[in-house]
């Protein structure tokens, strides 16, 4: 089971700001968008503009996350 | 040195602490809530939310990027979350260096870093809707653009 | 919004008088008395004259100058004069602006005008005699280099 | 009779931070100064590092000054 947070926009598209989801071990963050835009459809049309954490650190399409991984749906950051 | 927090920002307090006799000239931004307007609405608040730990660590990444790039003696950043209201500081970045041209620049770079790498969101709440700054997604007519 | 004083300058209360709901950046950069060492001497404080009031409309001036370049909307500068301790500060600029860039700029200038044109002088002393700085004249055997 | 006015290093090498000179009207600056140097002859080794201001506003050695001016003897600044 992976824990999937979601922020800003993402949250507010989403609906929520938490959720998990089943994965086999070893698939990647890209193969595991399809799987969260399919339970938060809202999530779909800002993917070219979403960044991801594993772990709380960014992490690319091809990085691997495994059960017990902490992901990161992060819109274009806007501190300041 | 190096916090998010949740309460308004001494800033007179950081620059007292940036203080120091081997140093010569401390530079200072700081972020404040402006007003926009625009087809006569206009933003009353924003309001900031962060992923932490991971925001509190890129804080202090950007901290050692500046120790590493210029000669600086102290580094403080301090960003606030919640609500932040109109000429209030969201964020504080204090630098003490031994000559002024680093301080400068190190305090420049800092905000830009942060605009760039640290996981904090703000949402505009205007009077007649909000919007994420930045993904454009919100309440408003406008945002939608 | 432009002065020049004997007492210890107050920052914070800069910072917060330039707090404005129209402004989203503030640049601040603060002057401190930093402790140089040479040869087994050291600074141990400065000490500051002025040539008034014609610093005083000099400070003006750099005010209207950077009102003229940068959109801002605010601008403080504080200079100190007398004795100015390890770590105090001597001098203080302000900048608001709605946009950081020209707080940023606009603070920099300042203080770079100030060392070009405000009839300020700071003297060095130092454990072993002082200097005028930028005169190098004094009683330290180092002034006459 | 002109006011002279020195400040800093000037100040520390004339001795004096105030003095009187009489002048003709009209004469310049330039003119002034070797009596100037001449009363504090400590003042003559700065000759090329001082500016002058009359009546408050920086001046050019070709600016006169007239009985009832302000002149001040002003060496490179150091403010900041």
């Amino acid at each position: 089971m992976i824990k999937v947070l979601l922020f800003g926009a993402a949250a507010d598209r989403a609906g929520t700001r938490e959720t998990e989801i089943q994965v086999d071990d070893g698939v990647t963050l890209a193969e595991l968008w399809p799987l969260l835009a399919e339970r938060h459809p809202g999530l779909a049309p800002m993917r070219h503009t979403l960044a991801f954490a594993v772990n709380g650190e960014y992490a690319r399409g091809d990085a691997g996350v495994s059960s017990g991984d902490e992901v990161a749906v992060l819109p274009p950051v806007s501190g300041g | 040195m190096f916090a998010i927090v949740d309460e308004p920002l001494d800033v007179g307090a950081m620059i007292g602490g940036a203080q120091r006799p081997d140093c010569g000239a401390i530079a200072t931004f700081v972020g404040t809530t402006r007003i926009d307007e625009a087809e006569g609405a206009s933003v009353e608040y924003l309001e900031y939310e962060a992923y932490r730990p991971m925001a509190d660590r890129k804080l202090e990444e950007i901290g050692a990027e500046i120790e590493e790039r210029w000669d600086v003696g102290h580094v403080c950043i301090v960003h606030r979350l919640g609500r932040v209201d109109p000429g209030e500081a969201s964020v504080a970045i204090v630098v003490a260096a031994p000559r002024r041209g680093a301080a400068f620049e190190a305090s420049r770079y800092a905000i830009e870093r942060i605009k760039q790498v640290v996981p904090i969101w703000k949402r505009e709440v205007w009077s007649d809707g909000y919007v994420w700054v930045g993904s454009q997604v919100g309440t408003r007519d406008k945002a939608s653009h």
